[in-house]
Protein backbone atom coordinates (compact mmCIF):
# COMPACT_ATOMS: atom_id res chain seq x y z
CA UNK A 1 0.00 0.00 0.00
CA UNK A 2 1.43 3.82 -0.95
CA UNK A 3 -0.87 5.75 1.14
CA UNK A 4 -1.32 5.49 4.74
CA UNK A 5 -4.67 7.82 6.34
CA UNK A 6 -5.47 7.56 9.60
CA UNK A 7 -7.78 9.95 12.53
CA UNK A 8 -6.37 8.68 15.82
CA UNK A 9 -6.29 9.97 19.14
CA UNK A 10 -2.86 9.78 19.69
CA UNK A 11 0.03 10.35 17.18
CA UNK A 12 3.25 7.98 16.73
CA UNK A 13 5.85 9.57 15.52
CA UNK A 14 8.61 7.13 15.86
CA UNK A 15 6.45 4.74 13.24
CA UNK A 16 6.61 7.41 10.21
CA UNK A 17 10.16 6.76 9.31
CA UNK A 18 9.07 3.35 8.82
CA UNK A 19 5.94 3.97 7.07
CA UNK A 20 7.80 6.18 4.94
CA UNK A 21 11.07 3.77 3.80
CA UNK A 22 11.14 2.28 0.88
CA UNK A 23 14.07 0.95 -1.06
CA UNK A 24 12.56 3.03 -4.39
CA UNK A 25 13.04 6.08 -1.97
CA UNK A 26 16.47 8.66 -1.55
CA UNK A 27 14.43 10.85 0.03
CA UNK A 28 11.90 10.99 2.71
CA UNK A 29 9.67 14.48 3.90
CA UNK A 30 7.70 14.86 7.05
CA UNK A 31 5.63 17.70 8.64
CA UNK A 32 4.40 17.62 11.42
CA UNK A 33 2.13 20.39 13.29
CA UNK A 34 2.39 20.65 17.07
CA UNK A 35 0.58 22.33 19.88
CA UNK A 36 2.29 26.01 20.31
CA UNK A 37 2.08 27.80 23.74
CA UNK A 38 1.25 31.26 22.49
CA UNK A 39 -1.33 32.46 19.96
CA UNK A 40 -0.72 36.42 19.42
CA UNK A 41 0.88 36.38 22.74
CA UNK A 42 -2.28 34.56 24.39
CA UNK A 43 -1.13 31.59 26.14
CA UNK A 44 -3.12 28.37 24.57
CA UNK A 45 -4.01 26.28 27.80
CA UNK A 46 -4.94 23.29 24.82
CA UNK A 47 -6.78 22.62 21.72
CA UNK A 48 -9.07 20.26 20.91
CA UNK A 49 -10.15 18.99 17.38
CA UNK A 50 -12.91 17.67 16.38
CA UNK A 51 -13.57 15.85 12.56
CA UNK A 52 -16.59 14.61 10.64
CA UNK A 53 -14.29 11.17 10.55
CA UNK A 54 -15.77 9.74 7.66
CA UNK A 55 -15.71 12.66 5.34
CA UNK A 56 -12.40 13.32 6.48
CA UNK A 57 -10.85 10.29 5.87
CA UNK A 58 -12.44 10.59 2.33
CA UNK A 59 -10.40 13.95 1.77
CA UNK A 60 -7.53 12.64 3.17
CA UNK A 61 -7.42 9.79 0.46
CA UNK A 62 -8.05 12.63 -1.92
CA UNK A 63 -5.42 14.88 -1.41
CA UNK A 64 -2.93 11.66 -0.94
CA UNK A 65 -4.21 10.66 -4.59
CA UNK A 66 -3.48 13.91 -5.74
CA UNK A 67 0.20 13.93 -4.51
CA UNK A 68 0.95 10.56 -5.83
CA UNK A 69 -0.56 12.00 -9.35
CA UNK A 70 0.92 15.34 -9.42
CA UNK A 71 4.65 13.65 -8.00
CA UNK A 72 6.76 10.29 -8.40
CA UNK A 73 6.14 9.32 -5.07
CA UNK A 74 6.72 5.59 -3.27
CA UNK A 75 5.20 6.32 -0.23
CA UNK A 76 2.41 8.95 1.08
CA UNK A 77 1.74 9.44 4.65
CA UNK A 78 -1.35 11.77 6.04
CA UNK A 79 -2.80 10.80 9.91
CA UNK A 80 -4.34 13.79 12.02
CA UNK A 81 -5.14 13.38 16.12
CA UNK A 82 -8.62 14.39 17.57
CA UNK A 83 -9.52 15.25 20.97
CA UNK A 84 -7.54 17.47 23.73
CA UNK A 85 -4.01 17.74 22.53
CA UNK A 86 -1.24 20.01 24.98
CA UNK A 87 1.55 21.54 24.73
CA UNK A 88 3.99 20.14 22.37
CA UNK A 89 1.57 17.70 21.14
CA UNK A 90 1.21 16.34 17.43
CA UNK A 91 -1.79 16.90 15.90
CA UNK A 92 -0.62 16.09 12.35
CA UNK A 93 2.01 14.44 10.52
CA UNK A 94 1.67 14.07 6.74
CA UNK A 95 5.23 13.18 4.47
CA UNK A 96 6.27 11.50 1.43
CA UNK A 97 9.31 9.34 0.65
CA UNK A 98 10.71 9.59 -3.26
CA UNK A 99 13.70 8.62 -5.18
CA UNK A 100 15.03 12.42 -5.45
CA UNK A 101 14.28 15.13 -2.58
CA UNK A 102 12.26 17.67 -4.83
CA UNK A 103 9.41 15.74 -5.24
CA UNK A 104 9.24 14.56 -1.27
CA UNK A 105 9.58 18.34 -0.30
CA UNK A 106 7.04 19.59 -2.97
CA UNK A 107 4.63 16.68 -2.49
CA UNK A 108 5.61 17.21 2.13
CA UNK A 109 4.20 21.32 1.26
CA UNK A 110 1.54 20.71 -0.85
CA UNK A 111 -0.14 18.17 1.41
CA UNK A 112 -0.29 20.53 4.63
CA UNK A 113 -1.00 23.12 2.49
CA UNK A 114 -4.15 21.11 1.31
CA UNK A 115 -5.14 19.68 4.09
CA UNK A 116 -6.01 22.46 5.99
CA UNK A 117 -7.53 24.25 3.53
CA UNK A 118 -10.02 20.80 2.57
CA UNK A 119 -10.46 18.53 5.42
CA UNK A 120 -13.36 18.33 7.49
CA UNK A 121 -11.67 18.80 10.85
CA UNK A 122 -12.01 22.14 13.37
CA UNK A 123 -9.64 23.34 16.29
CA UNK A 124 -10.84 24.94 19.05
CA UNK A 125 -8.06 27.18 20.70
CA UNK A 126 -9.05 26.97 24.44
CA UNK A 127 -7.32 30.17 26.68
CA UNK A 128 -7.75 30.92 30.37
CA UNK A 129 -10.88 32.27 30.25
CA UNK A 130 -11.88 31.81 26.37
CA UNK A 131 -12.50 29.28 23.76
CA UNK A 132 -12.27 30.11 20.47
CA UNK A 133 -12.91 27.81 16.82
CA UNK A 134 -10.03 28.89 14.89
CA UNK A 135 -11.11 30.40 11.32
CA UNK A 136 -14.29 30.55 12.07
CA UNK A 137 -15.15 34.27 11.67
CA UNK A 138 -13.17 36.80 9.15
CA UNK B 1 -37.73 8.14 6.40
CA UNK B 2 -37.96 11.63 6.80
CA UNK B 3 -41.41 13.22 6.99
CA UNK B 4 -42.70 15.91 4.58
CA UNK B 5 -40.55 19.32 5.18
CA UNK B 6 -38.58 17.90 7.85
CA UNK B 7 -34.37 16.95 6.87
CA UNK B 8 -31.67 15.30 9.05
CA UNK B 9 -28.45 17.74 9.79
CA UNK B 10 -25.47 17.11 11.12
CA UNK B 11 -23.44 19.74 12.75
CA UNK B 12 -19.76 20.06 13.59
CA UNK B 13 -17.22 22.93 15.18
CA UNK B 14 -18.69 26.51 15.35
CA UNK B 15 -21.87 25.25 13.58
CA UNK B 16 -22.64 23.04 16.51
CA UNK B 17 -22.13 25.57 18.74
CA UNK B 18 -24.87 27.58 17.01
CA UNK B 19 -27.35 25.30 17.01
CA UNK B 20 -26.49 23.83 20.39
CA UNK B 21 -26.73 20.40 18.94
CA UNK B 22 -24.05 17.82 17.04
CA UNK B 23 -27.63 16.05 15.00
CA UNK B 24 -30.78 18.06 14.23
CA UNK B 25 -34.04 16.60 12.69
CA UNK B 26 -34.89 20.44 11.17
CA UNK B 27 -38.73 21.11 10.37
CA UNK B 28 -38.86 23.70 7.86
CA UNK B 29 -42.66 22.93 6.73
CA UNK B 30 -43.10 24.39 3.25
CA UNK B 31 -40.22 25.93 3.12
CA UNK B 32 -38.68 22.66 3.16
CA UNK B 33 -35.39 23.50 0.93
CA UNK B 34 -34.70 21.47 -2.05
CA UNK B 35 -30.98 22.27 -3.37
CA UNK B 36 -27.55 23.23 -1.28
CA UNK B 37 -28.32 26.97 -2.13
CA UNK B 38 -31.89 26.64 -0.67
CA UNK B 39 -30.54 25.49 2.53
CA UNK B 40 -27.76 27.65 3.46
CA UNK B 41 -30.13 30.55 2.95
CA UNK B 42 -32.71 28.61 5.24
CA UNK B 43 -30.19 27.87 8.04
CA UNK B 44 -28.79 31.86 7.90
CA UNK B 45 -32.19 32.67 8.24
CA UNK B 46 -32.97 30.93 11.19
CA UNK B 47 -30.08 30.86 12.59
CA UNK B 48 -28.64 34.50 12.19
CA UNK B 49 -24.59 33.35 13.36
CA UNK B 50 -24.32 31.33 10.47
CA UNK B 51 -24.28 35.24 8.02
CA UNK B 52 -21.28 36.09 10.55
CA UNK B 53 -18.78 32.87 9.46
CA UNK B 54 -15.90 33.38 7.44
CA UNK B 55 -17.25 30.40 5.14
CA UNK B 56 -20.53 28.14 4.97
CA UNK B 57 -20.22 24.64 3.06
CA UNK B 58 -22.85 21.53 2.71
CA UNK B 59 -21.44 18.32 2.11
CA UNK B 60 -24.28 15.50 0.85
CA UNK B 61 -22.91 11.94 1.69
CA UNK B 62 -19.95 13.74 2.95
CA UNK B 63 -19.06 15.09 0.17
CA UNK B 64 -18.70 18.68 -0.73
CA UNK B 65 -22.09 19.83 -2.50
CA UNK B 66 -22.03 23.18 -4.44
CA UNK B 67 -25.01 25.30 -4.46
CA UNK B 68 -27.51 23.61 -7.21
CA UNK B 69 -26.57 20.34 -5.95
CA UNK B 70 -30.37 18.72 -5.27
CA UNK B 71 -31.37 17.78 -2.21
CA UNK B 72 -32.93 13.93 -1.45
CA UNK B 73 -34.58 12.03 1.03
CA UNK B 74 -32.13 9.96 3.30
CA UNK B 75 -28.88 11.88 1.91
CA UNK B 76 -26.71 12.52 4.70
CA UNK B 77 -26.20 16.03 5.20
CA UNK B 78 -23.82 18.66 6.98
CA UNK B 79 -23.15 21.71 7.71
CA UNK B 80 -19.38 22.67 7.54
CA UNK B 81 -18.12 25.61 8.93
CA UNK B 82 -14.68 26.95 8.08
CA UNK B 83 -12.21 24.14 8.66
CA UNK B 84 -8.97 24.40 10.82
CA UNK B 85 -7.33 21.07 10.77
CA UNK B 86 -3.39 20.53 10.61
CA UNK C 1 20.99 24.14 23.16
CA UNK C 2 19.12 25.00 20.12
CA UNK C 3 21.38 23.01 17.59
CA UNK C 4 21.98 19.90 17.33
CA UNK C 5 24.77 18.29 15.07
CA UNK C 6 26.03 14.54 14.95
CA UNK C 7 28.30 11.97 12.91
CA UNK C 8 27.59 8.48 14.06
CA UNK C 9 27.69 4.88 13.11
CA UNK C 10 24.16 4.10 12.85
CA UNK C 11 21.09 7.21 12.73
CA UNK C 12 18.26 6.89 14.87
CA UNK C 13 15.02 8.37 12.90
CA UNK C 14 12.67 7.97 16.02
CA UNK C 15 14.49 10.77 18.71
CA UNK C 16 14.33 13.44 15.67
CA UNK C 17 11.11 14.73 16.75
CA UNK C 18 11.86 14.87 20.27
CA UNK C 19 14.97 16.32 19.32
CA UNK C 20 13.12 19.15 17.50
CA UNK C 21 9.86 19.37 19.52
CA UNK C 22 9.62 23.32 21.13
CA UNK C 23 6.99 25.36 22.91
CA UNK C 24 7.11 27.88 20.68
CA UNK C 25 7.03 25.43 17.38
CA UNK C 26 4.07 24.60 15.77
CA UNK C 27 5.68 23.15 12.90
CA UNK C 28 7.96 20.57 12.49
CA UNK C 29 10.17 19.58 9.01
CA UNK C 30 12.29 16.80 8.94
CA UNK C 31 14.30 15.49 5.57
CA UNK C 32 15.93 11.54 6.11
CA UNK C 33 18.13 10.81 3.22
CA UNK C 34 18.31 6.91 2.69
CA UNK C 35 19.81 3.98 0.11
CA UNK C 36 18.30 3.52 -3.16
CA UNK C 37 18.15 0.66 -4.25
CA UNK C 38 19.19 1.57 -8.04
CA UNK C 39 21.34 4.25 -9.62
CA UNK C 40 20.79 4.59 -12.79
CA UNK C 41 19.42 1.12 -13.69
CA UNK C 42 22.41 -0.49 -11.65
CA UNK C 43 21.87 -2.25 -8.71
CA UNK C 44 23.29 -0.60 -5.47
CA UNK C 45 24.37 -3.34 -3.35
CA UNK C 46 25.51 -0.68 -0.37
CA UNK C 47 27.39 2.77 -0.09
CA UNK C 48 30.40 3.60 1.89
CA UNK C 49 30.55 6.96 3.74
CA UNK C 50 33.87 8.85 4.47
CA UNK C 51 34.41 11.72 6.37
CA UNK C 52 36.88 14.25 7.42
CA UNK C 53 35.13 14.85 10.93
CA UNK C 54 36.76 17.63 12.79
CA UNK C 55 36.05 19.63 9.35
CA UNK C 56 32.94 18.45 9.04
CA UNK C 57 31.64 18.98 12.05
CA UNK C 58 32.84 22.41 11.73
CA UNK C 59 30.69 22.96 8.43
CA UNK C 60 27.43 21.46 10.11
CA UNK C 61 27.80 23.67 12.71
CA UNK C 62 28.18 26.65 10.22
CA UNK C 63 25.58 25.40 8.12
CA UNK C 64 23.32 25.25 11.56
CA UNK C 65 24.59 28.70 12.23
CA UNK C 66 23.52 29.96 8.43
CA UNK C 67 19.87 28.70 9.35
CA UNK C 68 19.76 30.06 12.21
CA UNK C 69 20.16 33.40 10.98
CA UNK C 70 17.87 33.15 8.18
CA UNK C 71 15.13 31.87 9.44
CA UNK C 72 13.56 32.54 12.67
CA UNK C 73 14.02 28.91 13.93
CA UNK C 74 13.74 27.16 17.55
CA UNK C 75 15.68 24.31 16.87
CA UNK C 76 17.76 23.03 14.24
CA UNK C 77 19.00 19.44 13.50
CA UNK C 78 22.06 17.98 11.38
CA UNK C 79 23.29 14.41 11.68
CA UNK C 80 25.18 12.42 9.13
CA UNK C 81 25.99 8.74 9.12
CA UNK C 82 29.85 7.18 8.44
CA UNK C 83 30.71 3.72 7.68
CA UNK C 84 28.71 1.24 5.14
CA UNK C 85 24.81 1.98 4.89
CA UNK C 86 22.56 -1.18 3.18
CA UNK C 87 19.45 -0.13 1.36
CA UNK C 88 17.31 1.67 3.21
CA UNK C 89 18.97 2.89 5.46
CA UNK C 90 19.10 6.20 7.23
CA UNK C 91 22.56 8.65 5.91
CA UNK C 92 21.69 11.71 6.78
CA UNK C 93 18.49 13.77 8.79
CA UNK C 94 18.09 17.63 8.55
CA UNK C 95 15.32 19.16 10.23
CA UNK C 96 14.09 22.53 11.82
CA UNK C 97 11.64 23.54 14.05
CA UNK C 98 9.87 27.12 13.84
CA UNK C 99 6.31 28.90 14.89
CA UNK C 100 5.02 28.80 11.38
CA UNK C 101 5.28 26.01 8.41
CA UNK C 102 7.33 28.41 5.70
CA UNK C 103 10.33 28.63 8.01
CA UNK C 104 11.07 25.22 8.45
CA UNK C 105 10.32 23.94 5.35
CA UNK C 106 12.48 26.76 3.91
CA UNK C 107 15.07 26.06 6.51
CA UNK C 108 15.44 22.26 5.98
CA UNK C 109 15.43 22.08 2.23
CA UNK C 110 18.11 24.96 2.80
CA UNK C 111 19.79 22.06 5.36
CA UNK C 112 19.89 18.98 2.79
CA UNK C 113 20.93 21.31 -0.12
CA UNK C 114 24.11 22.81 1.42
CA UNK C 115 25.54 19.90 3.39
CA UNK C 116 25.45 18.29 -0.09
CA UNK C 117 27.55 21.04 -1.16
CA UNK C 118 29.74 22.50 1.33
CA UNK C 119 30.15 19.40 4.55
CA UNK C 120 33.61 17.07 3.27
CA UNK C 121 31.65 13.68 3.64
CA UNK C 122 32.05 11.49 0.89
CA UNK C 123 30.02 8.86 -0.87
CA UNK C 124 30.84 5.47 -2.32
CA UNK C 125 28.69 3.36 -4.45
CA UNK C 126 29.10 -0.21 -4.40
CA UNK C 127 27.87 -2.13 -7.40
CA UNK C 128 28.60 -5.53 -7.79
CA UNK C 129 31.44 -5.66 -9.90
CA UNK C 130 32.58 -2.19 -8.71
CA UNK C 131 32.70 0.39 -6.93
CA UNK C 132 32.43 4.11 -7.48
CA UNK C 133 33.18 7.74 -5.38
CA UNK C 134 30.16 10.00 -6.41
CA UNK C 135 30.31 12.92 -8.28
CA UNK C 136 34.12 12.24 -8.28
CA UNK C 137 34.28 12.83 -11.65
CA UNK C 138 32.25 15.21 -14.58
CA UNK D 1 58.06 20.22 13.29
CA UNK D 2 58.26 19.42 9.18
CA UNK D 3 61.23 19.19 7.64
CA UNK D 4 62.23 21.69 4.56
CA UNK D 5 60.43 20.76 1.32
CA UNK D 6 58.51 18.29 3.05
CA UNK D 7 54.58 18.82 4.10
CA UNK D 8 52.20 16.45 6.05
CA UNK D 9 48.77 16.33 4.19
CA UNK D 10 46.03 13.94 4.98
CA UNK D 11 43.58 12.20 1.78
CA UNK D 12 39.99 11.39 1.78
CA UNK D 13 37.49 10.18 -1.00
CA UNK D 14 38.93 9.75 -4.24
CA UNK D 15 41.99 11.26 -3.02
CA UNK D 16 42.90 8.91 -0.79
CA UNK D 17 42.51 6.14 -3.81
CA UNK D 18 44.64 8.49 -6.26
CA UNK D 19 47.59 8.19 -3.88
CA UNK D 20 47.20 5.39 -1.88
CA UNK D 21 47.12 6.01 1.26
CA UNK D 22 45.41 8.58 3.89
CA UNK D 23 48.27 10.46 5.31
CA UNK D 24 51.20 11.21 3.51
CA UNK D 25 54.51 12.73 4.88
CA UNK D 26 55.41 14.43 0.98
CA UNK D 27 58.49 15.60 0.22
CA UNK D 28 58.59 18.07 -2.86
CA UNK D 29 62.08 19.38 -2.25
CA UNK D 30 63.06 22.52 -3.28
CA UNK D 31 59.89 23.00 -5.22
CA UNK D 32 57.91 23.25 -1.78
CA UNK D 33 54.80 24.86 -2.15
CA UNK D 34 54.26 28.06 -0.26
CA UNK D 35 50.38 28.66 -1.02
CA UNK D 36 47.17 26.56 -1.84
CA UNK D 37 47.31 27.30 -5.32
CA UNK D 38 50.72 26.12 -5.81
CA UNK D 39 50.08 22.67 -3.67
CA UNK D 40 47.20 21.79 -6.09
CA UNK D 41 49.93 22.52 -8.85
CA UNK D 42 52.36 20.41 -7.36
CA UNK D 43 49.64 18.03 -6.48
CA UNK D 44 48.45 17.62 -9.93
CA UNK D 45 51.98 17.13 -11.71
CA UNK D 46 52.66 13.96 -9.29
CA UNK D 47 49.54 12.75 -9.34
CA UNK D 48 47.48 13.76 -13.30
CA UNK D 49 44.85 12.12 -11.85
CA UNK D 50 43.85 15.12 -9.95
CA UNK D 51 43.43 17.04 -13.25
CA UNK D 52 40.56 15.07 -13.94
CA UNK D 53 38.39 15.43 -10.91
CA UNK D 54 35.53 17.86 -11.00
CA UNK D 55 36.88 19.64 -8.10
CA UNK D 56 39.74 20.18 -5.94
CA UNK D 57 39.74 21.53 -2.55
CA UNK D 58 42.16 22.32 0.03
CA UNK D 59 41.82 22.75 3.88
CA UNK D 60 43.91 24.23 5.82
CA UNK D 61 43.48 23.75 9.71
CA UNK D 62 40.48 22.48 8.90
CA UNK D 63 38.77 24.92 6.87
CA UNK D 64 38.25 25.39 3.28
CA UNK D 65 41.67 27.61 2.26
CA UNK D 66 41.16 29.98 -0.83
CA UNK D 67 44.29 29.89 -3.82
CA UNK D 68 46.19 32.57 -2.39
CA UNK D 69 45.89 31.24 1.72
CA UNK D 70 50.01 30.79 2.67
CA UNK D 71 50.82 27.42 4.26
CA UNK D 72 52.64 27.77 7.37
CA UNK D 73 54.46 25.14 9.39
CA UNK D 74 52.50 22.98 11.33
CA UNK D 75 49.23 23.51 9.22
CA UNK D 76 46.72 20.60 9.16
CA UNK D 77 46.68 20.28 5.46
CA UNK D 78 44.13 18.35 3.88
CA UNK D 79 43.06 17.32 -0.32
CA UNK D 80 39.34 17.80 -0.15
CA UNK D 81 37.89 16.05 -3.62
CA UNK D 82 34.14 16.64 -4.40
CA UNK D 83 32.15 15.86 -1.66
CA UNK D 84 29.05 13.79 -1.72
CA UNK D 85 27.52 13.45 1.49
CA UNK D 86 23.83 13.13 1.85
Amino acid sequence: MNKIIEIVQDLDTNKVYQELSHPSSGGICVFVGSVREFTNNEQVMALEFETYETMALKEMDKLADTALEKWKLNKVVIKHAVGKKEVQDAVVIVGASSAHRSECFEACRFLIDTLKETVPIWKKELFKNKSVWVSAHP
Amino acid sequence: MHKLGQMDLLFFGIAKDIVGTSQLDMFFGEDSPNSVAELKQALKKRYPEFSKLTSLAIAVNSEYASDDVQLKANDEVAIIPPVSGG
